[in-house]
């Protein structure tokens, strides 16, 4: 265990989450059982006010989540000093087992979050309640991967053991590594670039039409968002973080979160991440959108959602593009 | 737009409900600005000096080598000298003359060394800021020294050091070798520890092997590993004393809790009036937590605030006696404020998130007031 | 102006904001102003060949904590209390009882 | 129209405190009318008026706004149609300490979004017509019973709403105001406001312009008289 003042607090905050959660999930479970909105009985009163308690703390996780990714990331970071060979996130990572579990867990669970909340700002606009058994069940679904989240970040933390030698992102990340973020890198980049634009594009196009159309493209658009969220990723950890470092052999997605590259993934990843919140969104809603009472409502919020991803995403191809086009530096002779 | 509007109207009621409790409220924003104040202090001071620890110490020795004695530190035979300059990829070893005097006449413990530049200089020294100031001496005074054998030694002080060297030698005292020596009955051919110069960084810890390999009755130390430990040093007394102070964070999410939960009369008719006249438990719910909101940021800012002048303005004089344990000779320094973001994320996250938790339920509670309680009140 | 109570709150929120951020160029402008002085420092720690800060100049194994013996070098329990209190709060670090016990 | 289709209301069910506040009402109230319930104190009028006000569900039975039926719906948008529909008058004219006689009447359109300068302005004008422009920016503490009754009045009105519901209003109120209050009412009524009002009080019931007269006890209707 490392006694940082950030692990403390991270620590803290998601046992204080995965508590809220289950608190949640305790009202969620007796939603589904006992929900009958005929029925004017206490019971049901009492349940009818936690829903506002439940969407209320949701909405609190889903804040606390994304912010816990970032910092989880940054402190990663700067523990870096106290493992040999560690020189970033990534090698602080890879100390045990459990740091990329942690990071994935946590991403998860920030689209989780914007999944429910997107069906309850949905079920909201109806008088009667139609999404209400969907949303908890979603909720019970979402509360072990949060217990989990904890429980492996807890693990992370308690076997930090100061000193142990770990690659560091010049090894892990590099091109003669093994393991799944080696091989990413070693994707060859003209490849890479191709299927990265093409999903953009693909995306986009799909989106675009969804927009202006309504039906037709949507179902693809949505699975395209996340197709592309992670063709971004191992986008960003092929090409596209190595213009940034201008280093070719430089594949860290981390390092470009730190001052030294101006805080450059904070809106990158910020973008994908709400883009890939908008995209499972409008999925999500496509199976509810016959039901009576949402007939006028879920298409908006699927346009609304739709206009976030593309706005999301463009923004992302905008500032990545940029960077390549605008630095000195050319990949083309490595 | 309307959504902004609505907002800022629901704001302006929170602000005026906080208002209206300004004594309840003014209590709950000093005890929580308090507790910002003490986490941001301890980080800042912390984050300082551990930041420049990791600049200053990049100068000092790559490896040092002390020779162990039954689990004792003793005094290193020059003859090892050679031997470590033939290790490959060695490419100096220097013998180091360094050990304390403890001065009785004012309590304080200084730090003696020999430097080449002061190698020959004999009957003068050379003494760091914090030496010249508890003994108050200038430059030009004598100050007389109990050599080992029980005698007194005089020597001319002929060059104080800056204080802006305090954070590294406020308690050095350079002295000769021929003085050393016959101060503390020395003998010749023996040194304190001696350093190396290697030819490539990355090959220390292979030299750091061989070296124990060929004199097993040394240690090696790595500046690395000095470097490292004062990193988790300061992590560790910052974090044990976040640790201890978490009881305060809990005592005041309690109190936060507490203070949330036991409504008054008069609060509990506010909300039933609200809700009564066409507030939605949701909008009541806003309402409360732009309360918190407001809270939280008032605190936090001014916390973060009052704590950076005074570690930085104020030379952190509530806290340096905590960290830095007390002592005759306090070396005088002005911290450089190495503050990041990075660091105020994680106040942030420390204080602001305990407090929200505590009070989500309680505002929910407040909220779900029976719009026609007021009807039967 | 600041007719209403959310504006004042706002103003004084964004007036906190803008002290902090004159703070936080006071942070950059002290590093940049204290350059030379940490020069002067790292050359003296050159010049000395120190291995520590003076911190804490109270004991033996406070001043140069990674210099001490074997028996205390920064490898004071965290919780003895033992004379005096910078002697305390220092974790044992793990890697230094493996690296410099004796193989 | 408000229409109340065999409404009972029973609060604590299945404890031993278990207590039976409205038995079976049904009742139609014409908004267009000065309509008052009259009853003794505990005969459960309020719980009639705050179940006309759509503030509370009843145990059993349906209420009717407009043909809309509101008992199923969730409070969110009940909460919506009360706000647009109904404006409320307290016994205690409940208004809120601390706080301005303005802020007082603009509190029940703050949820609404509408821009501060022009909610303040109908405020404004609310309060002017009320006479009470002078005491807009006066604490609520501050204010004498009469002017109070007249913020309350503003502030039933401040969402422009269909029917204006008052508890017991005069309960508190000598002679004099208690005329002006019906007085105040009339010239609502006048101008298209529907009023309901729950009073035991013989100046309200007893008063000329009031059209309809429901008489409950023990949680039933008794009597009903229709004034033509």
């Amino acid at each position: 265990m490392i006694m940082h003042p950030a692990v403390i607090s991270l620590f803290v905050g998601s046992v204080l989450v995965c508590l809220m959660v289950l608190y949640s999930a305790r009202y969620g479970a007796t939603i589904l059982t006992r929900w009958d909105l005929r029925s004017g009985s206490e019971l049901q009163l009492t349940l009818e006010r936690k829903t506002y308690l439940i969407s209320t703390i949701m909405s609190y996780v889903f804040v606390f989540q994304l912010f816990s990714l970032f910092l989880f990331i940054f402190t990663a970071d700067k523990l870096s000093t106290l493992f040999t060979g560690a020189m970033c996130a990534a090698g602080t990572l890879n100390v045990n087992n459990f740091g990329y579990p942690t990071m994935v867990l946590k991403v998860i669970n920030f689209i989780l979050g914007g999944m429910w909340l997107v069906l309850n700002h949905a079920d909201n606009r109806a008088f009667d309640y139609p999404l209400i058994k969907k949303k908890y069940l979603l909720l019970m679904a979402i509360a072990p991967f949060v217990i989990a989240e904890t429980i492996v970040q807890g693990a992370y933390f308690l076997n930090l053991k100061a000193h142990v030698i770990t690659s560091c992102c010049g090894s892990l990340f590099s091109t003669e590594g093994e393991g799944i973020q080696a091989g990413l890198a070693g994707f060859p980049v003209i490849p890479m670039k191709i299927l990265f634009y093409g999903a953009m594009g693909l995306t986009c196009l799909a989106g675009l039409y969804f927009y202006i159309k309504g039906r037709a493209t949507g179902v693809f658009f949505s699975l395209m968002s996340i197709v592309t969220f992670g063709v971004s990723v191992a986008a960003l950890i092929s090409f596209i973080s190595v213009y940034f470092y201008e280093l070719p052999t430089h594949h860290c997605p981390f390092c470009i979160l730190q001052g030294e590259y101006h805080y450059a993934g904070y809106p990158l990843y910020l973008a994908l991440l709400c883009g890939a919140v908008g995209g499972t969104g409008v999925g999500t809603l496509f199976p509810f959108r016959k039901i009576e009472s949402l007939k006028d409502a879920i298409p908006l919020i699927q346009k609304r959602l739709t206009l976030m991803t593309l706005l999301s995403y463009l923004l992302f191809t905008a500032v990545t593009t940029g960077a390549i086009i605008f630095t000195d530096f050319r990949l083309d002779g490595y | 737009m309307a959504w902004i509007e609505k907002q800022r109207n629901i704001l302006d009621f929170a602000l005026s409900s906080l208002v209206r409790r300004w004594g309840k409220n003014l209590a709950l924003v000093m005890v929580y600005t308090v507790i910002v104040f003490v986490l941001a202090s301890i980080l800042f001071m912390t984050h300082s000096i551990k930041r420049e620890a990791s600049l200053i110490l990049r100068g000092s020795p790559e490896i040092v080598v002390q020779r162990i004695l039954a689990g004792r530190h003793d005094l290193t035979p020059g003859r090892y000298i050679e031997k470590l300059a033939k290790i490959p990829g060695v490419r100096e070893v220097k013998g180091r003359l360094w050990g304390y005097y403890y001065e009785p006449s004012t309590g304080a413990n200084y730090t003696m060394i020999v430097t080449d530049e002061h190698r020959e200089n004999v009957g003068t020294i050379a003494i760091g800021a914090g030496v010249a100031r508890s003994s108050d001496v200038r430059e030009g005074d004598m100050i007389p020294f109990r050599s080992s054998d029980g005698s007194y030694v005089s020597f001319e002080v002929t060059g104080v050091l800056t204080p802006e060297s305090e954070l590294v030698a406020s308690d050095v005292i350079e002295v000769s070798e021929r003085d050393f020596r016959s101060l503390f009955a020395m003998p010749e051919g023996y040194f304190t520890d001696l350093t190396l110069k290697v030819r490539n960084r990355k090959e220390v810890v292979v030299v750091a092997d061989k070296i124990r390999r060929l004199l097993p009755d040394t240690r090696p130390i790595l500046r690395d590993e000095i470097l490292r430990t004062y990193d988790a040093i300061f992590d560790w007394r910052s974090g044990l004393l976040i640790v201890v102070f978490t009881g305060a964070i809990l005592a005041f999410s309690i109190f936060s809790w507490d203070k949330a939960t036991s409504l008054s009369f008069e609060e509990k008719k506010e909300m039933g009036v609200l809700k009564a006249v066409g507030w939605e438990t949701s909008e009541v719910i806003a309402m409360k937590s732009w309360e918190g909101i407001v809270v939280s940021l008032t605190s936090f800012l001014l916390g973060v605030i009052l704590a950076y002048m005074h570690v930085f303005f104020g030379s952190s004089i509530l806290f340096m006696p905590v960290l830095k344990g007390w002592s005759v000779l306090y070396p005088h320094f002005k911290l450089v404020p190495y503050v990041d973001p990075y660091q105020l994320a994680a106040l942030f996250f420390l204080t602001v998130v305990p407090y929200t938790a505590a009070t989500i339920i309680p505002s929910w509670r407040a909220a779900i007031i029976d719009p026609d309680s007021v009807m039967r009140l | 102006m600041l007719k209403r109570k959310s504006d004042v709150f706002l103003f004084y929120i964004l007036a906190n904001i803008f002290i902090l951020a004159i703070l936080l160029g006071h942070a950059f402008f002290e590093r940049k102003r204290s350059q030379p002085f940490l020069m002067q420092r790292i050359s003296m720690i050159l010049h000395y060949q120190l291995t520590d800060l003076c911190l804490f100049t109270d004991a033996r194994y406070t001043r140069h904590p990674s210099m001490a013996d074997m028996n205390t070098a920064f490898q004071d329990h965290p919780f003895s209390f033992e004379h005096f209190p910078s002697g305390s709060l220092v974790t044992p670090p793990v890697h230094i009882r493996n690296n410099h016990g004796l193989d | 129209m408000i229409e109340l289709q065999r409404v009972t209301k029973v609060f604590n069910k299945g404890n031993s405190n278990e207590f039976v506040a409205v038995d079976d009402i049904s009742l139609t109230i014409d908004p267009a009318d000065i309509s008052v319930l009259k009853g003794p104190s505990g005969a459960g009028k309020t719980t009639v008026l705050s179940v006309i006000g759509a503030m509370t569900k009843p145990t059993e039975g349906r209420v009717f706004i407009d043909g809309r039926e509101i008992t199923s719906l969730p409070e969110r948008f009940l909460t919506g149609i009360r706000r647009k529909t109904f404006g409320f008058i307290f016994q205690q004219f409940n208004l809120i300490k601390g706080i301005t006689a303005l802020e007082n009447v603009m509190i029940p359109s703050y949820p609404s979004g509408e821009k501060h300068s022009s909610l303040k302005k109908r405020a404004m004008d609310l309060l002017q017509i009320l006479s009470l422009s002078g005491k807009a920016m006066s604490k609520i503490e501050w204010l004498s019973g009469g002017e109070a009754q007249r913020v309350a009045i503003a502030r039933a009105l401040i969402n422009n709403p269909e029917i204006i519901i008052a508890d017991e209003p005069t309960a508190h109120l000598d002679t004099k105001l208690s005329e002006e209050f019906i007085g105040i009412m009339a010239a609502l009524n006048k101008e298209g406001k529907g009023v309901v009002i729950a009073s035991h009080d013989p100046l309200i019931y007893g008063a000329k312009v009031v059209d309809t007269v429901v008489e409950i006890r023990d949680g039933r209707i008794v009597d009903k008289e229709e004034r033509l």
